[in-house]
């Protein structure tokens, strides 16, 4: 069984440098090829692994080589496939064996071919190195390797301005977060001595509580920045300047994930500390709503649906902050699948598109892009959560989890997201490929993607369907590992009710989305409003201005409220203290570069002033000691 | 009145006094660079002293050495400074700022 | 009573004479100074008993460092008055005196450390140039040699600085240039 | 009378000197083929180095399997002392002297390699600074010091440009007001002790209690203002930017590594059993130095518009870090100054080496300094490969895993940790992340923006010759694969600091 372990690990790897041997040539077909053909091995290796796990194996522990042990700092180089690893194994392989086939066609007419495989392959490689590793230190590699590839990634149109504005800010706040996460390591290494997950969690239970609550904030820290949560959020919806698939693999299946898998790894931790978990949940509940609602007035595609990863990454930091790790794990897995579908379907709507992003100059692609219409609506169909796709089982296990704690405002606010998230999704899934087109204004004559991209995609459609019926496979899977339980609601009437409530609210928000955007007469907003000038025509188009009175008093402050989230709060606030802090250390870097100046005698009157500086300490405490009788005689004196 | 080592110490540190005020002070390359060697005569007659009073010679070695080391600076030193004159025809060292910041 | 005085007075003369030399603006006059300055602390030697180490300061300081310094000065034309930027004085000599006077804080007070013992003790009956001398071959053996290699060094640098190789920079010149160059120098 | 002086020979241990001689006879050599032939080409006095440090070298491996079997070796009147110390940083110094003198074989001719005095002096310098850290007498430290310095100022100033001369200039007008300092402390100590050995200064103080505790304060200051000047901690620091610009590339690679290594292993030896024998003041002034030279020096970094007065301004932080190890003083932070060491050298060779081989003769029309950033503008573009490498060794310099750096910064942190200087450490981890941003920019430079100037592009490259290559190689082989190297690096050098007792 090791064989298939090391055979997931390295194969993306060997993909990487592989494709790495050619970066500086022209695009070569077979590069992309070979790349997902070793891909695809890992992803093979991994389900072999997954079998042999979900028949009861062991679970299989290597310790490749030892880094470093001595004076007490031991870090092997070991790796571990366990129930809950070979989980995220099996997502990380999988979508980025789609992603990687898919990418043989997104990056057709891309000159720089090679180079995105390289990339692409050596950030599977250090997710794989993350989710594997069996210590901290393994992760922290990865969770860095991951950082990095994904600058690249981001970045990978550098000639763009705002990508490489993008990367960098991706990967400035990556490094701020991963400073709190480097802190959390240290005070684990420092009060239990060892870095290996199993050492480390049967110590915790003998540290004092303060401790544990400060290593639990500072790795919280660090999962805040690599899964985005509020305040540090604001690169994820930016990181979108890089090519859809790196999307797909980075932004919506896996790397912002590994905040989550962090916390769930970390369980006995937080077992021990439900204040920190508690508030875990609360802040992924309001990020879950806080990203829901910029994702409603947002007019960039890619934008909306990276909006609504925010919000999903909330729902899981809300189930793993309440203790249902299980719950959170599951519905990552579920969550990678429908929404790298709807990004890759995005992919294949912007290639369509010559990439244009905003929704209103579309519609009707239906017409033209049928498969591309089926895949994302079923996808959107998932993320809303409607029976019996994936995105049901998941989100409602979230939602009776929080109803069972008795936390009933996150419940209630979760419970408003899931409409929210079924209004967004189909006012795009309805701006996108109904109504009438838009698009002929602007001189695009959209085509459906290669059919071997669409053959692609369809593992992860079939998943986004069916993925929901293993949830018990999945609990059995994972209930030793995680302590999982079962959230039962004890009345079948409360239970019943619920669910078919939430599907009521949800359906609601689905057809009020199809309502108001897939009719026909759609403008592109313009900013400039030809209202007639009859009253009772104003009226009956206003629908008896009951639209009018919501949009005034509902939506209106409700939009207000947005864009003061995304204005004020996003952009002055948190950018701000970002460039703030940047600002103060380079202006104190050039208000003292005066000391520089290049002078000889400047110079040497530095070295003096130090010497002085030295003498004067020295002096001090030589007198102080010589005089040391007296000082304490004439204290005394003093009264002191 | 007994002389003693302290009032040796005393004058080493008054001319190391001095030197460090010509290294200061001295535009001049040249004249810079006899403050330097005051700065290491005056740490001579501290060591000479020292090794008078304690009557060990290991003084008057380090003092031995500390005049090698001072000559053969010179040398570099007066080397240095043809070259530069060479090009710039003058020793003023501030002349002499074309790297800042 | 003699120690006293003569202490008293070399070192006023000492103080003087680098005092003027520091401050002195016509380089003539500091280069004399300095020399009086260096001849006056062999005096210090002699009567602390340090006889080859006067000799030695009188040779190689008088003699060689400043006949170095005085072609030095010949060949830099300084020997007319210097004009000189002057730096903000306070500030240089506010840090000299802070320097000195700190130092002298600690310096001026007795040592009370009682156990120092002399390594290598001076002998009175035997003169103090042979005990130099077999000091210095047999422990400062290495140093002594390692400073001949320092002098080699010294040369060295001094021959290849003010010699004629670096009037051109090979380092500027492009490589025709040097082709052109190591032509002439074979004519 | 005196007596006759008798010596038995053995007793002498000759062989503790041969490590230093075999440069000095090397360096002799070639003056001496220099006088019999002259107008040889370069590569063979490159050979004849790398030949000698190489013999050096396995003399170093002799007198480390006799330390071995032996522990510490006092030789020739107890001047040698041959520790663990002594021989990990002579290993460190020959072997990155052996790395760094390849790159005189650039395909450009530079003034210094056409004349065989430059070898000469570089191997008398190394033997200079292996007779610094294989010495506990003040003496002896001082004369190598004094050797090795005054070969430096002239490599620079052979380099023979307006910026190599000031640089030469300025460095050697400070290192004379830091040979005043030295051996001014020396004097206090010597007045207090009547010793210039180490082991003895060290001894006598024990023994009185530091009761001169204000002498033994003045020159403590005296001696760590002239070693804070070679190990450039600010303020005295301010050669360094100056003198990087001014010495070619090559050179100033070499500068941030060798002269630094053994300035740290004196200071390691001096301040030690200071800091251990109690005495906070000691070790407070070092931490302040320690801090506010990581912190400042980084700022500076910020702001420099050439890569290689960054690269100075970041060695100069680098410094400050593994100055952390000195105050920390216990064997596993002097384990991590030296694997540190071991691992910036890599690392800044190849930094280092990379602004050589875009070396320019002469400055281009409206070009400011050597190695502007704009120089590597869009460098991905023209040269993939080079951007790539360049890369890697910034994010090796900015502690990147799994690059070379991050084990010496992680293992250096967790020393600083154990040891319980919890707020140092987190002022280390701190800066670390400061300085990724300036490492960064030039990443930017490299691979997100367009070239400023095409002039550039055939410039970068241009010094490029089979041995440039050979060497980035292996810097670039040393950087990624170093952590299959730290763990055996770490339990030797562990081995050799523990058995000398530091």
């Amino acid at each position: 069984m090791e064989k298939y372990l090391y055979i997931a690990l390295f194969a993306p790897l060997v993909s990487s440098l592989f494709s790495a041997l050619f970066t500086a040539q022209k695009k070569k077909q077979f590069v992309g090829v070979i790349a997902s053909l070793l891909i695809f091995t890992a992803f093979a290796s991994s389900t072999v692994l997954l079998v042999h796990i979900l028949n009861g194996g062991e679970p299989i522990h290597v310790t490749l080589m030892t880094w470093m042990a001595t004076g007490g700092l031991n870090i092997p180089f070991g790796f571990v496939v366990d129930e809950v690893s070979v989980v995220m194994m099996m997502v990380v392989t999988l979508v980025s064996t789609v992603v990687h086939i898919y990418s043989n066609g997104y990056m057709d007419h891309d000159k720089s071919f090679n180079r995105f495989f390289a990339w692409l392959s050596a950030f599977v490689f250090s997710m794989m190195v993350l989710v594997m590793s069996d210590n901290y230190a393994g992760l922290f590699i990865g969770w860095e390797g991951v950082g990095l590839c994904s600058w690249g990634l981001i970045g990978f149109w550098y000639n763009k301005e705002s990508a490489t504005w993008a990367a960098n800010e991706a990967f400035i706040m990556n490094r701020i977060a991963d400073l709190g996460m480097l802190i959390g390591l240290f005070l684990v290494y420092w009060n239990t001595g060892t870095l290996q997950y199993e050492e480390a969690f049967a110590a915790f239970p003998g540290l004092d509580h303060a401790t544990l609550v400060w290593i639990g904030i500072f790795l919280f820290i660090g999962a805040m920045g690599k899964s985005a949560q509020f305040p540090l959020h604001t690169w994820l919806a930016d990181a979108m300047e890089g090519p859809t698939p790196v999307s797909a693999l980075i932004h919506a299946a896996t790397m912002v994930t590994a905040g989550v898998y962090l916390v769930i790894r970390s369980h006995p931790l937080y077992d021990l500390i439900p204040n920190v978990g508690l508030f875990i949940a609360s802040l992924g509940a309001f990020v879950a709503i806080f990203a829901a609602s910029m994702a409603l007035v947002n007019r960039d595609m890619k934008r909306i649906i990276a909006y609504s990863t925010l919000s999903q990454l909330g729902y899981m930091f809300a189930a793993a902050g309440l203790g249902a790790y299980w719950v959170a794990l599951f519905h990552l897995m579920a969550h990678a699948f429908f929404k790298a579908l709807l990004f890759l379907g995005a992919g294949n709507v912007m290639h369509a598109m010559h990439d244009e992003l905003d929704p209103f100059k579309m519609g009707a692609l239906k017409e033209k892009m049928k498969w591309t219409w089926i895949m994302m609506t079923i996808a959107s169909f998932a993320l809303a959560g409607v029976f019996p796709l994936a995105g049901f089982y998941s989100k409602d296990a979230i939602l009776e989890v929080g109803f069972v704690e008795h936390h009933y405002i996150i419940y209630t606010v979760l419970l408003v997201t899931a409409g929210l998230t079924a209004f967004y999704s189909f006012r795009l899934v309805a701006l996108i490929f109904h109504g009438e087109d838009r698009y002929t204004l602007f001189g695009i004559h959209p085509h459906e993607a290669y059919k071997f991209m669409l053959w692609a995609m369809s593992p992860l459609l079939i998943l986004a369907i069916i993925a929901g019926a293993f949830q018990h496979t999945f609990f059995e899977l994972v209930e030793e590992a995680l302590n999982a339980v079962h959230y039962h609601i004890h009345s079948h009437v409360t239970l019943w009710i619920m669910i078919i409530g939430t599907q009521a609210f949800v359906l609601a928000s689905i057809f009020y989305a199809y309502k108001k955007y897939a009719r026909k007469g759609i403008k592109v907003p313009d900013g400039t409003s030809e209202t007639e000038q009859s009253f009772l025509y104003k009226l009956l188009y206003n629908q008896y201005y009951i639209p009018y009175f919501y949009d005034e008093y509902f939506v209106k402050p409700y939009r207000e409220l947005s864009s003061i989230f995304w204005k004020k709060v996003d952009l002055k606030v948190v950018d701000a203290t970002v460039d703030g802090i940047a600002k103060v250390l380079y202006s104190t870097g050039s208000a003292t570069r005066g000391m520089q100046s290049g002078n000889l005698s400047t110079m040497l009157r530095w070295m003096v002033v130090g010497l002085v500086v030295l003498l004067m300490i020295a002096v001090a405490v030589g007198l102080a000691a010589r005089y040391s009788a007296e000082l304490s005689q004439f204290l005394a004196g003093l009264g002191v | 009145m007994e002389i003693g080592l302290n009032h040796y110490l005393v004058l080493a540190t008054i001319l190391f006094g001095i030197g460090l005020y010509g290294v200061m002070r001295r535009k001049n390359l040249l004249m810079l660079f006899f403050a330097t060697e005051i700065l290491l005569n005056s740490v001579n007659i501290g060591f000479a002293a020292i090794s008078h009073y304690y009557a060990d010679l290991t003084g008057q070695m380090f003092a031995f050495f500390v005049i090698a080391i001072a000559a053969s600076e010179v040398a570099v030193g007066l080397g240095l400074l043809i070259v530069w004159y060479k090009r710039h025809n003058s020793i003023d060292l501030d002349e002499m700022s074309v790297m800042r910041g | 009573m003699f120690e006293a005085i003569s202490f008293y007075l070399f070192s006023f003369l000492v103080i003087a004479s680098f005092w003027v030399a520091v401050t002195t603006s016509q380089a003539l006059y500091a280069l004399t100074a300095l020399a009086a300055g260096m001849i006056l602390i062999s005096g210090f030697y002699f009567t602390l008993g340090a006889d080859f180490l006067g000799a030695i300061q009188i040779i190689v300081y008088s003699g060689a460092v400043l006949a170095l310094y005085a072609f030095g000065m010949m060949f830099f034309d300084t020997t007319r008055e210097v004009k000189e930027k002057k730096p903000n004085k306070a500030i240089v000599t506010t840090l000299a005196v802070l320097a000195a006077v700190l130092t002298v804080a600690i310096v001026a007070a007795p040592i009370v450390s009682q156990n120092i013992v002399a390594l290598y003790p001076s002998v009175e009956s035997v003169g103090n140039t042979q005990q130099i001398g077999v000091v210095l071959f047999t422990k400062y053996l290495v140093p002594f040699e390692v400073a001949a290699v320092m002098l080699l060094v010294a040369m060295i640098a001094g021959i290849v600085l003010a010699g004629k190789k670096m009037d051109i920079s090979l380092t500027k010149l492009s490589e025709s240039e040097i082709e052109k160059q190591n032509a002439e120098e074979l004519v | 009378m005196l007596e006759p002086v008798n010596v038995s020979l053995e007793s002498l241990n000759l062989m503790t000197l041969a490590p230093m001689l075999i440069p000095i006879v090397g360096a002799l050599l070639i003056l001496v083929v220099d006088l019999f032939k002259s107008n040889i080409d370069k590569s063979l006095y490159v050979m004849l180095s790398i030949l000698f440090l190489f013999t050096d070298f396995m003399a170093l491996a002799g007198s480390s399997s006799a330390f071995m079997q032996n522990g510490t070796l006092l030789g020739l009147f107890d001047v040698m002392l041959v520790d663990g110390l002594a021989i990990v940083s002579q290993f460190i110094i020959v072997v990155a002297s052996m790395l760094f003198i390849p790159l005189a074989l650039t395909s450009k001719r530079f003034h210094e390699f056409s004349y065989p005095e430059f070898f000469a002096l570089f191997l008398f310098m190394i033997a200079g600074f292996q007779f610094m850290v294989a010495t506990d007498n003040l003496i002896l430290i001082f004369v190598g010091l004094e050797t090795a310095s005054l070969s430096l100022y002239t490599l620079i100033a052979m380099h023979n440009r307006e910026k190599s001369f000031e640089a030469a200039v300025k460095y050697f007008t400070m290192g004379a007001l830091a040979a005043g300092f030295y051996s001014f402390g020396s004097m206090i100590f010597y007045a207090v002790t009547g010793s210039v050995e180490i082991n003895q200064i060290a001894t006598v103080l024990v023994a009185n209690g530091f009761s001169d505790i204000g002498f033994v304060m003045v020159g403590f200051a005296f001696i760590l203002a002239s070693f804070a000047f070679k190990l450039s901690l600010v303020p005295f620091h301010t050669w360094a930017p100056d003198v990087y610009e001014g010495s070619s590339a090559a050179m100033a690679g070499y500068m941030s590594i060798v002269p630094k290594i053994a300035a740290f292993i004196v200071a390691m030896r001096f301040f030690e059993f200071l800091i251990h024998s109690g005495l906070v003041w000691v070790e407070a002034i070092l931490y302040v130095f320690v801090v506010v030279t990581m912190t400042a020096a980084n700022l500076w970094a910020l702001v420099q518009t050439d890569v290689k007065r960054m690269l100075a301004y970041s060695s100069i932080s680098h410094a400050g870090f593994a100055m952390a190890a000195v105050m920390i003083g216990t064997t596993q932070a002097n384990t991590a100054l030296l694997l540190y060491w071991v691992l910036f050298t890599f690392t800044n060779l190849g930094s280092f080496s990379m602004l050589w081989i875009s070396r320019q003769k002469k400055m281009l029309p409206g070009q400011n300094s050597d190695h502007s950033y704009e120089k590597f503008a869009g460098l991905v573009q023209s040269s993939p490969m080079a951007a790539t490498i360049m890369a890697l060794f910034m994010l090796s310099l900015a502690g990147v895993p799994p690059f070379a750096l991050f084990w010496g910064k992680m293992y250096l942190i967790s020393a600083a940790v154990t040891s319980g200087y919890t707020v140092l450490a987190l002022i280390m981890a701190l800066n670390s992340a400061i300085a990724g941003y300036y490492y960064l920019k030039l990443i930017v430079y490299m691979f997100m923006k367009d070239p400023v100037d095409s002039r550039y592009e055939k410039v970068i490259g241009s010094n490029l010759s089979l041995s440039l290559k050979t060497i980035i190689g292996i810097a670039a082989v040393g950087t990624i694969f170093a952590f299959i190297a730290v763990d055996p690096l770490l339990q030797a050098i562990g081995g050799f600091v523990y058995n000398s007792g530091y």
